[in-house]
C-alpha cells in the first residue's frame, strides 16, 4: 500500500483488486495510461479498459469485488448511453455524466499528487532541522502559600480535641488523700483506745466539700485499717454513727 | 544588535516548541514584535539556520539546502502509507472537511487506524460538526502540520490556487456521490 | 557567509551534544575547520546566542545574560491545606519538635510533601536532632512565620483562654493546654 504507482498483476485478480484503493483507484491508473489530460480523457476507451480488466478475472473475491462489478456495471450502462441515439429526456445526459466522472478523477488525481508534493517538501527532520538540543523556557511557578491566623488557631484546637481522650479532671477541690486519711487515724488512734465516732477524726474545716472527702477517705483509711487489724469498728444500724477503736 | 533583537533571538533558540508573536512579546516583555522578527529573520537569510515563519507561528531551522550534510546520522521519519498521505491531503486542501467527504474523493472508504496515524503524528485535529445531516466529524490540520511540512501557511500548500481555480476544491456535489450508486448509498 | 560557515553553523545549531572540531570537519566534510569555528564565535558575538567552546567541544548557547528571561516565574498564591496548617500549628505550639511527636498530637501520619510544603513556605526550618534513640530531626518555626502571622514572638500565640473564647476549643480540657504552656516556658 506504500507503492504509489501499484502494478496490476493480471495472472491473480484476487490479489490485484486487494492492490486497489477502489474501482475509482484502477480507473484513474487505466485513464492515466491513455497520456493525455484527464479533462480530455475518451470515456469510452476508458470503459473498455475497466471492464476488460474486470472480466480477465479468473477468481474473484466477492466481498472485495462489489464495488468493482458496481462500476463495471455503470460504466456499461453510461457506454450504451453515450453510443445509443441522444435520448433527451435521460437526465443527467450521458454528457453530463462523463465531465462528472473526468471531474472525480481529476480530484483524486490532484489530490493524489498533493500528497506526493507535501511528502516531498522540506520536512522537519529530515530535509531541515530545529535546534538539537533547545534549552526550553521554563515557567517558574513561584508559589506562595496563604493561610490565616486564624487558620492556624483553628487548626490547633481542632487537632487537640480530636487527638486528646477526654479527660475529667476536678478542678480548684481540695481533697484528703487516702495515704492522708490513714496517717491522720493512724495517729489519732493513738490517743483514742475507747470508742470513739469516725466524725471526730475529721479535721476542722467550714469547706463542706473538703469535709465530705475527709469523710471518705477516713472511712477509707479505718477499713483498711480494719483490715490490717490495727482497729476495730463498730455500727449499730445502717447510716447510724461508726464507732471506731484501737486493737489493744 | 539590538537587546530587543538579541531577547527574541534567545528565546526562539531555547523554546523546544514554534512561538507565535504574542508569545514571544509574553516572554520578552515587550509589544509589537513582529517587525523585529521579520528583521531578525532578514538578518539570518543565507546563513545555515534560518528563521522562518510557519502558521503565525517562529522557529529556527537549517537551511533546506544543507539537509544532505544533516541527514545522514538521522533516522527518516515516519513514513505514510498511500491511504494516509492521500487523506492528509485531502484534509488540507479541504479543511475542514468530514470523513465521508474523504471517502467520496478517494471513491473507498478509509480504513481504520489511517486518521489515528494522522491525529498520532500531530498534523490533523478534530474540528467540530458540520451543522447537517448526521452532524459528521470535521478533520482540520494542525500548527504543527504547516511547521513540519515548512508551509507559512494554507496559502503555500502546493498548487492550491490552480487547484481552486480549476474547481477542484469546490464542495463536492451529492450528484457525484451518486456516481456509484447503490454502493455508495449502502454506506451512507 | 561562506557555504563552510553555513554547513557549520547548521550542523552545531541541528546537533544534541556539543561537537569537536574533529567531529564538525567529518560531518562537513572539510579539514581544519577551527578557523572557520572562531570567525562563527565572532559573528555571533554581541548576539543573544553565543557559539562557544568548552572542553574542546563547540555549541550554541543562549547567552548567559538573558537567562532572566528564559525563565519566566509567576506568582501562585495557593491555600495552605488543611494538612499543612494542623502541622504548623503543632510546630509552633510545641518547637522544636520532630516528626514523630507531631503525628502523635495529630493522630495522623504526616506525608513527607506537608513538612516541604511548610519549609518551602519559609515558615519552618529544621532545628537539629534531639539527643536519644534514632536523633530526631527537630522543626521549629521561623522569624517569616511570626511576621506572617502578625506576632511578635511566640509568646503571643494565643492561650486557652483565647483559644476557649474563639469556641475553638470546645471539647478540650484545661489541664492539656497547662500542660503544653508548660512546656512552652521550659523552651522560652
Amino acid at each position: 500500500m506504500d507503492d504509489f504507482e501499484p502494478v496490476p498483476d493480471h495472472s491473480t485478480l484476487t490479489l490485484t483488486l486487494d492492490g486497489w484503493e477502489g474501482p475509482l483507484d484502477l480507473l484513474l491508473t487505466l485513464a492515466r495510461a491513455q497520456k493525455v489530460d484527464l479533462a480530455q480523457i475518451s470515456i469510452l476507451a476508458l470503459t473498455d479498459q475497466y471492464i476488460a480488466y474486470i472480466d480477465n478475472a479468473s477468481s474473484l473475491k466477492l466481498e472485495v469485488a462489489a464495488d468493482y462489478l458496481v462500476m463495471a456495471a455503470w460504466l456499461a450502462y453510461l457506454k450504451s448511453c453515450l453510443l445509443l441515439p441522444k435520448d433527451p429526456t435521460i437526465d443527467p445526459s450521458p454528457e453530463e455524466l462523463v465531465l462528472r466522472l473526468q471531474l472525480r478523477l481529476q480530484r483524486l488525481d490532484a489530490m493524489r499528487e498533493a500528497g506526493a508534493r507535501l511528502l516531498g517538501r522540506d520536512r522537519i527532520g529530515r530535509d531541515v532541522f530545529a535546534r538539537g538540543s533547545p534549552e526550553g523556557l521554563a515557567l517558574v511557578r513561584n508559589v506562595q502559600w496563604k493561610a490565616a491566623a486564624f487558620d492556624l488557631y483553628a487548626a490547633y484546637g481542632r487537632v487537640r480535641a480530636r487527638t486528646q481522650p477526654a479527660m475529667h479532671v476536678v478542678a480548684h477541690r481540695s481533697v484528703m488523700t487516702l495515704e492522708h486519711a490513714i496517717a491522720r487515724v493512724s495517729a489519732l488512734l493513738g490517743a483514742a483506745i475507747d470508742w470513739t465516732t469516725l466524725e471526730s477524726f475529721l479535721p476542722a474545716t467550714i469547706d463542706p466539700a473538703y469535709r465530705k472527702s475527709a469523710l471518705a477517705s477516713s472511712f477509707v483509711a479505718t477499713l483498711e485499717l480494719a483490715r490490717q487489724g490495727r482497729l476495730e469498728i463498730e455500727q449499730d444500724k445502717a447510716f447510724d454513727e461508726l464507732y471506731v477503736r484501737r486493737v489493744a | 544588535m539590538t537587546e530587543l533583537e538579541r531577547a527574541i533571538e534567545a528565546t526562539l533558540f531555547a523554546s523546544a516548541e514554534p512561538m507565535t508573536a504574542e508569545e514571544i512579546g509574553v516572554q520578552v516583555g515587550a509589544d509589537d514584535v513582529e517587525a523585529v522578527l521579520a528583521g531578525l529573520a532578514e538578518r539570518y537569510a543565507g546563513h545555515g539556520v534560518e528563521l522562518v515563519t510557519r502558521g503565525g507561528r517562529w522557529h529556527f531551522q537549517t537551511a533546506p539546502d544543507l539537509a544532505h550534510l544533516l541527514r545522514r546520522t538521522r533516522d527518516e521519519p515516519r513514513r505514510l502509507s498511500r491511504a494516509a498521505t492521500e487523506c492528509l491531503a485531502i484534509i488540507a486542501y479541504h479543511e475542514p472537511t468530514s470523513r465521508g467527504e474523504i471517502e467520496a474523493i478517494r471513491g473507498v472508504q478509509i480504513s481504520k487506524g489511517t486518521l489515528d496515524v494522522l491525529m498520532e503524528a500531530g498534523w490533523v485535529r478534530t474540528a467540530g460538526r458540520r451543522e447537517g445531516p448526521g452532524r459528521p466529524l470535521l478533520y482540520a490540520t494542525t500548527p504543527d502540520f504547516l511547521t513540519h511540512f515548512g508551509l507559512g501557511s494554507r496559502k503555500d500548500l502546493p498548487g492550491i490556487d490552480d487547484l481552486k481555480a480549476a474547481g477542484l476544491l469546490d464542495p463536492l456535489e451529492e450528484a457525484i456521490f451518486e456516481l456509484q450508486l447503490e454502493s455508495d448509498d449502502e454506506e451512507g
